[in-house]
Formats: C-alpha cells, sequence, structure tokens
C-alpha cells in the first residue's frame, strides 16, 4: 500500500511528463483527463457553433433545453443514442461497423503527444509532430471504409473527395510542418527536435514565437498550416465531402444514431487536434502572450491572474443574463439554472486565484485559449464563406499551397544558414 | 522511456501480423484485404517502436498506412470489383506457386537454424532520443547520393503515374 | 450501377454499363428528394467522373393540374388558384391572370389600382429575389445570407398581411382593380421599408460580390449566349445576363408602367455571376420604380365597373407579364360562358428549365447546383 | 522456452521471414492484381523488418536508413502499380492478371 502511495506521489515532484518519467498511475490519469477534457469540449463546442453561428445569423439559436439551450448537447446526445441504428442490407456488416470507431480512434489516439504544458502532456515523443501527422492521417482510412461501405453513391463520391482532398492537403500541411520545424534548429548544437514539448521549448529560448520567426517567412508557414487544416478537418469552406447540398450528407449519408455521432465527435476532436499542432507549432504553445514586451515578475504575476478572471468575466455574462430574464414563473426553473452555472464558472475562477493552482493551470488556460481561438476562426469561415469546388480546391492545394510551402521551406532555411554563419562565423 | 521489448507486445504485434498477411492474401474482397494490410503495418510500425526505430515507425504509419494504402484503397475503389469477387480467386498456377513458396520456406528454415550462432546474444546497445537527428545526419551525409537518387526515382514515378493513369494528356 | 427506371430520350443514355473510370459511366440520379433542387425536381446526370456530359430534367412531381381546374372554376374563382403555382411570387402570378381577364372583357384597372399593383407587384419581385438569394447563396455553401434575406422578406410579408391578411399565396388583386382599399399608413410603411432595404441590399452585396470563393464558384459557370437563350425561349434575369435588353415592362408595358422610370440592368457573359449581379441590381431598380409609385399614389376609386358575373365574349386572348422569374403569359380561351374554356400558363420557370442541359454541360456536379440556382426556378410553377 | 521468452534478433528475423513467404505465396497465387500488388507490399515490409532488426542489433542506424529509402520505394512502386493497373482496367476492364497477356497474342 505504502509503496503504491510512493509511486503514486513520486511522480508529482517531477518536472517530466508521465509517460517521460514512466509513471503508469499518472499516464492513466492524464489519459483520463485529456480524455474527459475532450469530451466537454466537444459538447461545449457543439453549443458555441450553434449559438455563434445563430448570432452571425441574426437568431437566437437553441434557447429551450435549459437556460440559453445550454443544455441542448446532452439532449442531442441522448437523442443520437437512443435512436435506431439503421445499417443499410447491401452493406459491408463489418467495415461498416469498424469505420466511424477507426475515425474515433485516430482522431483521439493524437492527443497523447499534445503538450498542454511543459509537463501536461500524457507523454512525450521523440517524433511527436511526425506521430500526430501520421495517426490524423489515419481518419482517411475511416472515412474511405465508411462511404465504400456504404454501398451507395453518394457516400461512395463523398468519400472519395475527402481522401483526395486530405491526402493532397497533408502535403501542404507537411511542408508547413517542416518550415516550422527547421526553425527548432536555430540553436547553438544546430539540431532541431520533432518532439512536440521541444518546439515550444525551442520558441521560448528563443524568444519568439515561430510565427513571428523571420517575418514574414513563419506567418507565410502559419497561413498554409491554418488553410491546410480547415481543408483536413473537412470543414467549410473545404467541407466538399459533407455538402449537403450536393452529396446530401456525403461519406456518413447512411449512418445514424450513435455511430453517426462518433463521426460527429471525430470531426470536432480532429478540429481541435489539428489547432493544437498550429498553437504548437507557431503560436508558442502553452507560453503566455507577449513575454518579451512584458516580462519582469510583475508582469508574470498579472497574467497569473488572467485565468480566474476570464472564469469571472464568464460568470459575470451568466448574471447579466440571469438578470434579463423574463420574470415569469415559467422560467423560474431557467433561470435558476442559469445562475447556478454562473456560480460554477465563478467558483472555477476564484479557485484559479489561488496561486498554487493558478501556477499548474496557467499553461493549460493558455494553450486552450489560443485552441479556442483557432475554434472561433472555425465557426467564423463557416458563417461567412461559400463552398470551394472540388477542382478549385485541388488547384489550391496542388498549384498555390504546394508551390509556396516549398518556398517558404527553401527561403527558411537560406535565413537560417545565413542567420548561422553570421553568428557564428 | 525506453520501449521494453517484452515478450507479450512481441508475439502481440507477431500474431496480429501474421493473421493480417494471410487475411491479405486470402480474401476475396481487395477491401478487406487492403485494411489486414493497414492493421499489419500498424503492426509492424509498433514493432519499429520496439526496436528502437521511432523515426521509421513514424514513416511507416504516415507513408504506408496514410499514403500508400489510401492509394489502394483509392483505386480499388475507382476500379469495379463486383466482376472479380465473383471470379476464381486463385490462379491455375497455385499448386506451382505454393511449391515454390514452400521451398523458399525450406530455405529460409535451413538458413536460420544454420546461421544463428552468427547473431550476438545480446543487442548491441541503443539511444532512442536523438534517433531522428542521427537518421538525418545519415540521409544529408553519407547517403546523401542514394536520397537524391530516391527523389529521383519518385519524380519519376510520378511522372510515370499520371502518364499512365490519365486518359487524355 | 444505372437505374433501370430512368426513362431516357435525348441524351442516349442507354449505353451498357461500364465502370466508372470509362467515359459515359455513371448515371446518377439527384432528387426528386434531393435537398439543392428546391423542391421536387428530378434530374438524371450523366457524369464523366463529376463532369457532366448531359442531363435530363424529370417533372411533373407536383403537378396539381391547375390548367384543368381552370376549366371547371368561373374566371372569379380560379383566381386564388394561380397564386399557387409560383408562391414564392405569387402577386405577380394574381397580376398576370387579372391583367389577361381585363383584356378580355375590355375593362381598365382605374389608376390608384394600377399603381397599388405596381407597389405591390414590385415588392414581390423583391421578395422573390430575395428568396432567390439566400437559396442560391445556401446551395453554394454560404449559408449566412439566407438568414439575411429572410429577415428582409418578412417585413414585405409584413405589409402584405396587413393588406390582405396573408402572407404567401397573397390573392391581392380582382379582375378589374383590387378588393381592399390600401390600410391606414400604407404609403408610410412602404416608404419606410424602402429606407430600411437599400442598405440591406448592399450588406447583401458586400457578404458575395467580392467574396473570392463565391466570384470563383459563379464566374463562367453556366455559361449561355444571347442566341441559346432565345432559341430556348428563355426569359427573365437569366436572358438580360446574356446582354439582351428585354424586359416586357418596357418592351409590351402592362399596368401602367410606362409612367415609371427605370433601367433594364443587363450582363454580358450569361454566367452565374452575372444572372446574380443583374437580379440584384433589379432590386434596387424596384426600389426605385415603389419610390416613384408610392410618391405619385392617386386618389380615386380602385375597382373598375366589372359584372357581379363575369361573362366574356367569345374569344381568346394571350397576355403576359414580367414575373420575377422571366415572362408569366395567360392564354385564355372563352366560349361565352362563366367558365374559361381553356387555360394555359407559360410559366417561366417551365421554360427557363429547358436551358438547364444547356448550362451544364461540361461543367462538374456542384456547377449543376449552382446553375440549378442560378435559374431560379420553383417547381410549383414548373408543374402545375 | 527460455529462448521464447527472451526476444531476440532471430525472432524478428522469422517474423520477417514468415511474412516474406506469404507475400510470396500471395504473389504467385492470387489473380487479382490489386491483390498481387498488395503482396509485393508485404514483402518490401518484410525486407523492411529485417533491415531494422538488424539494425538493432549491431547498434547503427544504417539499417534504418535503408528501410527508409525501401519505403520510398514502395511508395514508388505502388504510384506505377496502381497508375498501369488503372491503364490496364481501362483497356480491358478487368483485374485479373491472368488476362494480361498482350504480348501473347
Amino acid at each position: 500500500m505504502g509503496a503504491i502511495l510512493q509511486y503514486v506521489q513520486s511522480y508529482l515532484s517531477s518536472d517530466k511528463t508521465p509517460g517521460a518519467a514512466g509513471n503508469m498511475f499518472w499516464a492513466f490519469v492524464y489519459i483520463m483527463l485529456v480524455f474527459l477534457g475532450l469530451s466537454v469540449a466537444v459538447i461545449a463546442m457543439n453549443w458555441l457553433e450553434r449559438k455563434i453561428l445563430a448570432h452571425m445569423q441574426v437568431r437566437l439559436g437553441p434557447m429551450r433545453v435549459g437556460p440559453h439551450g445550454l443544455l441542448q448537447p446532452i439532449a442531442d446526445a441522448i437523442k443520437l443514442l437512443l435512436k435506431e441504428d439503421i445499417m443499410p442490407a447491401e452493406a459491408d456488416g463489418l467495415i461498416f461497423w469498424v469505420a466511424p470507431f477507426v475515425v474515433v480512434l485516430a482522431a483521439f489516439t493524437v492527443f497523447v503527444v499534445v503538450p498542454f504544458g511543459p509537463t501536461h502532456a500524457i507523454t512525450d515523443m521523440n517524433i511527436g509532430i511526425l506521430f500526430m501527422l501520421g495517426v490524423s492521417s489515419l481518419s482517411v482510412l475511416g472515412i474511405v471504409m465508411a462511404g465504400w461501405a456504404s454501398n451507395s453513391h453518394y457516400p461512395l463520391i463523398g468519400a472519395l473527395r475527402s481522401s483526395a482532398q486530405m491526402v493532397s492537403y497533408e502535403v501542404a500541411m507537411g511542408l508547413a510542418v517542416v518550415s516550422a520545424v527547421l526553425m527548432t534548429s536555430l540553436n547553438a548544437t544546430g539540431t532541431g527536435t520533432l518532439s512536440m514539448i521541444g518546439i515550444v521549448q525551442a520558441q521560448l529560448a528563443q524568444g519568439e514565437w515561430f510565427i513571428f520567426k523571420f517575418f514574414p517567412l513563419g506567418l507565410i508557414a502559419f497561413f498554409i498550416f491554418a488553410v491546410a487544416m480547415v481543408a483536413e478537418t473537412n470543414r467549410a469552406p473545404f467541407d466538399l465531402a459533407e455538402a449537403e447540398s450536393e452529396l446530401t450528407a456525403g461519406f456518413h449519408t447512411e449512418y445514424s444514431g450513435f455511430r453517426w455521432s462518433l463521426f460527429f465527435l471525430a470531426e470536432y476532436s480532429a478540429m481541435i487536434a489539428v489547432s493544437s499542432i498550429a498553437v504548437t507549432l507557431w503560436l508558442g504553445g502553452w507560453l503566455r502572450p507577449f513575454p518579451n514586451l512584458l516580462s519582469g515578475s510583475t508582469w508574470n504575476e498579472v497574467f497569473s491572474l488572467v485565468p480566474g478572471a476570464t472564469f469571472l468575466f464568464f460568470a459575470a455574462i451568466c448574471f447579466y443574463n440571469t438578470a434579463r430574464m423574463p420574470k415569469h414563473p415559467y422560467f423560474r426553473v431557467q433561470t435558476i439554472g442559469l445562475a447556478g452555472f454562473g456560480v460554477v464558472l465563478g467558483l472555477i475562477g476564484l479557485v484559479l486565484f489561488v496561486p498554487a493552482v493558478s501556477s499548474r493551470v496557467q499553461d493549460i488556460f493558455w494553450f486552450s485559449a489560443k485552441v479556442a481561438g483557432f475554434m472561433y476562426l472555425y465557426i467564423w469561415y463557416r458563417g461567412t464563406f461559400p463552398r470551394y469546388r472540388f477542382d478549385q480546391l485541388m488547384r489550391m492545394g496542388w498549384k498555390v499551397l504546394l508551390p509556396m510551402g516549398l518556398g517558404v521551406l527553401v527561403l527558411t532555411a537560406v535565413v537560417a544558414l545565413l542567420q548561422s554563419y553570421l553568428w557564428h562565423p | 522511456m525506453a520501449p521494453v521489448a517484452t515478450p507479450f507486445f512481441f508475439y502481440l504485434l507477431a500474431g496480429i501480423m501474421l493473421i493480417g498477411g494471410v487475411m491479405v492474401i486470402t480474401r476475396k474482397n481487395p477491401v478487406h484485404s487492403a485494411l489486414a494490410l493497414i492493421v499489419t503495418l500498424l503492426a509492424q510500425a509498433s514493432i519499429y517502436l520496439m526496436l528502437y526505430a521511432p523515426f521509421v515507425a513514424g514513416v511507416q504509419i504516415i507513408l504506408y498506412a496514410g499514403g500508400i494504402m489510401v492509394l489502394f484503397l483509392f483505386v480499388i475503389m475507382l476500379v469495379s470489383i463486383d466482376r472479380s469477387i465473383r471470379e476464381r480467386q486463385f490462379n491455375s498456377q497455385w499448386v506451382v506457386g505454393l511449391i515454390a513458396a514452400t521451398a523458399l520456406g525450406g530455405l529460409f528454415i535451413a538458413v536460420y537454424t544454420k546461421g544463428t550462432s552468427i547473431f550476438p546474444e545480446h543487442a548491441l546497445p541503443m539511444i532512442e532520443n536523438d534517433n531522428t537527428q542521427k537518421i538525418a545526419t545519415m540521409l544529408y551525409g553519407q547517403y546523401m547520393f542514394a536520397f537524391e537518387i530516391a527523389s529521383l526515382l519518385l519524380l519519376v514515378a510520378i511522372i510515370g503515374a499520371v502518364v499512365m493513369a490519365k486518359k487524355r494528356i | 450501377m444505372t437505374d433501370p427506371n430512368t426513362t431516357l430520350s435525348h441524351l442516349d443514355l442507354e449505353t451498357p454499363e461500364k465502370p466508372f473510370l470509362d467515359a459515359n459511366e455513371l448515371v446518377i440520379n439527384m432528387g426528386p428528394q434531393h435537398p439543392a433542387t428546391h423542391g421536387v425536381l428530378r434530374v438524371i446526370l450523366r457524369l464523366d467522373g463529376e463532369k457532366v456530359l448531359g442531363l435530363e430534367c424529370v417533372i411533373g412531381y407536383l403537378h396539381r393540374g391547375v390548367e384543368k381546374i381552370g376549366e371547371h372554376r368561373t374566371y372569379t374563382m380560379f383566381n386564388p388558384y394561380v397564386d399557387r403555382m409560383d408562391y414564392v411570387a405569387a402577386v405577380s402570378n394574381g397580376l398576370g391572370y387579372c391583367e389577361t381577364i381585363e383584356k378580355l372583357l375590355n375593362v381598365e384597372a382605374p389608376p390608384r389600382a394600377q399603381h397599388v399593383r405596381v407597389i405591390l407587384t414590385e415588392l414581390n419581385r423583391i421578395a422573390s429575389h430575395q428568396l432567390w438569394l439566400g437559396t442560391h447563396a445556401l446551395d453554394i455553401g454560404a449559408i449566412t445570407p439566407l438568414f439575411y434575406t429572410f429577415r428582409d422578406r418578412e417585413e414585405i410579408l409584413k405589409i402584405y398581411e396587413k393588406y390582405c391578411g396573408a402572407r404567401l399565396t397573397t390573392h391581392a388583386f380582382r379582375i378589374g382593380g383590387l378588393q381592399y382599399e390600401t390600410y391606414a399608413g400604407f404609403e408610410q410603411e412602404v416608404k419606410n421599408f424602402l429606407t430600411f432595404l437599400k442598405p440591406k441590399i448592399d450588406e447583401y452585396e458586400e457578404l458575395l460580390t467580392t467574396n473570392r470563393i463565391w466570384v470563383e464558384r459563379t464566374k463562367n459557370i453556366g455559361k449561355i449566349s444571347a442566341q441559346d437563350c432565345i432559341a430556348l425561349g428563355v426569359t427573365g434575369p437569366v436572358l438580360r445576363a446574356s446582354g439582351v435588353k428585354w424586359d416586357l415592362r418596357k418592351a409590351q408595358p402592362y399596368a401602367n408602367y410606362k409612367d415609371f422610370d427605370f433601367e433594364i440592368p443587363t450582363g454580358q457573359n450569361g454566367d452565374t455571376y452575372d444572372r446574380y449581379l443583374v437580379r440584384m441590381a433589379e432590386m434596387r431598380q424596384s426600389v426605385h420604380i415603389i419610390e416613384q409609385a408610392v410618391n405619385a399614389l392617386p386618389e380615386g376609386p380602385i375597382m373598375a365597373k366589372v359584372p357581379k358575373v363575369i361573362k366574356p365574349a367569345a374569344g381568346e386572348v394571350y397576355h403576359s407579364i414580367e414575373a420575377p422569374k422571366g415572362e408569366l403569359g395567360y392564354f385564355v380561351v372563352s366560349d361565352g360562358s362563366t367558365q374559361p374554356y381553356r387555360v394555359r400558363v407559360r410559366p417561366p420557370s417551365f421554360v427557363n428549365l429547358q436551358a438547364l442541359d444547356v448550362m451544364c454541360r461540361g461543367q462538374l456536379v456542384a456547377d449543376v447546383i449552382a446553375v440549378i440556382g442560378t435559374l431560379d426556378i420553383v417547381l410549383g410553377e414548373v408543374d402545375r | 522456452m527460455e529462448s521464447l521468452l527472451h526476444i531476440s534478433t532471430l525472432h524478428y528475423l522469422v517474423l520477417g521471414a514468415a511474412l516474406f513467404l506469404l507475400g510470396v505465396i500471395g504473389v504467385l497465387t492470387r489473380r487479382n492484381v490489386v491483390i498481387v500488388l498488395m503482396s509485393i507490399e508485404l514483402i518490401l515490409n518484410a525486407v523492411n523488418l529485417n533491415l531494422v532488426a538488424f539494425s538493432r542489433m549491431w547498434g547503427g542506424l544504417h539499417g534504418q536508413v535503408f528501410a527508409i529509402f525501401v519505403i520510398t520505394d514502395a511508395a514508388a512502386e505502388a504510384a506505377v502499380g496502381l497508375g498501369i493497373l488503372i491503364a490496364f482496367f481501362r483497356n480491358k476492364e478487368t483485374v485479373n492478371i491472368d488476362e494480361v497477356n498482350l504480348l501473347k497474342w
């Protein structure tokens, strides 16, 4: 018993990830935490997307289930779980059954290496970024399997489209990633790293986020990645695989109920995954903003208050809306619910002010805030852009992004080489 | 954490690979074959990890499972397979083929039973941490020429594939 | 892969089953339950990969026999039925029918009625174009304009509701004039609406006109030449976008359109983008017409002298108006009884839909969606 | 038993040999070109496994580098092979390797 306790405690003082420290207990705890956080994020994302999109489109969005529709995702989840699971008679049973799980597995596995903080990752792989790209590319297989197994025209075309699209944009994406990885090698030893934590630490050591590195090269690489990642996740304006006006619902036309919801889950967690790659590679991962401009312990103090303040701000919004609720007995439960939600947010905010908590959670907060920014972009794109046509999409991937990616890669290498010659002749 | 070459994982992965391999060559439907091959490839990537070769494992996943196999699936879906499923699956020389393969297997067994002694008892120590960096140094140093030739090969392959698959150029 | 039940005519689709990579292969049924066919249109597409080799429209899923019903109703009783054809432009349909019967009876609606008719019809044109814009943009993947246009279309429907009690199938006009006098504050409300709408049209254009994806998706898509348009009898914005300056409001002025000053917007390329621009310009022109009409709204009676039982002399008449979608014509034959002997409607959507095949050949599947959207068809009118 | 539980290079080599054999059987007996190509992938993978296992045994990286070259080669081979397959399928409408006999008139 004591030995187990000691095993559990031994990690707490460590400055490594549980995977790197070889501590199975904490690795398991982290896996559970990431899984839980991801599920909550997907649920929140579902609600936020509907609300933000609705407000962009001069409507209210879900308002009925819970205050301001807060419980809508849960109601939807229950509905989807209770729905009949239909399998077409002519479908290839096994593959039809396995496909959604493949997609979900691919989307969730990448989070093994996502660094939420210097110690807040399940493990730190030597080939972290390669692993992420590789595993996220496996979701294509699930999509192709789903489309083919449905044994129907529209899903098949949707699957072909999305596989062609994802394979094409992976190339441009890979080139952009390589140019960022190249930047990690600008240190005394001259060797870079593929490890996700190492990449962020390289940005910390160089005192510069890679998006600003070799301006505008880092920015262009980031832009290429930002475009490719939208295409990679099959979201608007690149949502051809599920373009409802053309292919009804694309590769998941024949899916229903629980298995359809798995595709939904996978889509959103894939969005979070690629956003976290972008954040890690170019936006400094868990580092707080303005590390150079606003440096010093005072500013550190100020920035450590931000997480708590953010939650208090959300709580304040909740209370403001509670006050605006109609004063009618019919709305009593909803008003109380909203106030309760505000109280919970406020309590979380207050807890985050405790220095011990704040210092441990700050990294996660900054990382999540940056990812949340990307999530907002995704919603914004969806509200603003029409959909690309397939040949235009391909032309953009191969004729615009790929040459740009190659150019940026070569230029980055040239500039890095010049710099190293000038600094260490 | 250094990968532990535990017997359990080795036998598990080896089992998966062999079952997958058998499925590849026995399934009627090429899509099933391709999926079995993907499982085999992923298991092999895990075996690479056990062999202290993380970079090769990553390349295996990203290139083989994510690239080549998607290409295979793509082509299988383009060509209609309805007819080939209904046809005979094995060619007429299958007996000869099996005998040749068995002979080759016998050869392998002979070589391995005779040559076991040349393998060292314990593998030499290997550091995993800078595996990628070392491979990069070798690729761009000692194997530079081979690397360039490989890139040329890929270019030729791309052009060849386009020329052959395109209806009108 | 081929659907054995597809009936094929001019498209020699009955090639033997060939694999997908080969030319003349894939035959796909788009619709009748497809989200982007604007109702129950079924399009049989012959595809080479994603390229359209040809297509055929199968219609009739919404056939209600409106023309036949006309033969069994009195002239007055048939009036509400025409609203159900192009249900998004019900007022235009009513105007066409009423004017046709008036022509048959040789009566003319009084000036005040004419003005109100023009106001309501032009409002209807704006509403129809707004609905077209929203759904067309939705088909191309821009989901937001739909909500903007529906928000503003609502204001028009409110004016209708206040005027005659109905929002969609309004039955606003009667043979010989109007049933209802305008309500108090009608003019002010219309004027308010116009000032409200002008910036909104700019807002739609802001979202789309210079949006690169929108331009790429619509420029040079679904091109049709002026000759083809004329040969196929295509009318309305589709014809004008191909560069033909043909608008029945100018060419054969009906109601009192000759009193108003307005332009006929035309395009040059005859592609989807031009049709979009033409319709946007038409909305502005309609605003201009309504402004003139509402400022010069005369006093006076709203109903001409029309007998209680309409019994036109035996004869036939064809009258057409410029509906939002093109030339809407009514051919009515009277045998001297209280019921028409024959009512034939020339619906613009039906005729324009013929051009779909010409416009889509050589384009991609995704463009078929855009072209169906840009033709602005209403299946209620196509099938009648 | 002891030798079974202690995983040595030989274990990997035997696994590689087994995969190689499976691949050879697939190439020699199947009629479907796609499956033949996949069997070739199996063979290449068996070779890779051996290379990496030897690289582990000698503590060097040459085997791994060579494995990467083999993977590159496999990609090229798959692209060209599938290109040929598509061209063949377009002409003959079959993926049957027995009918690849244009040289036999």
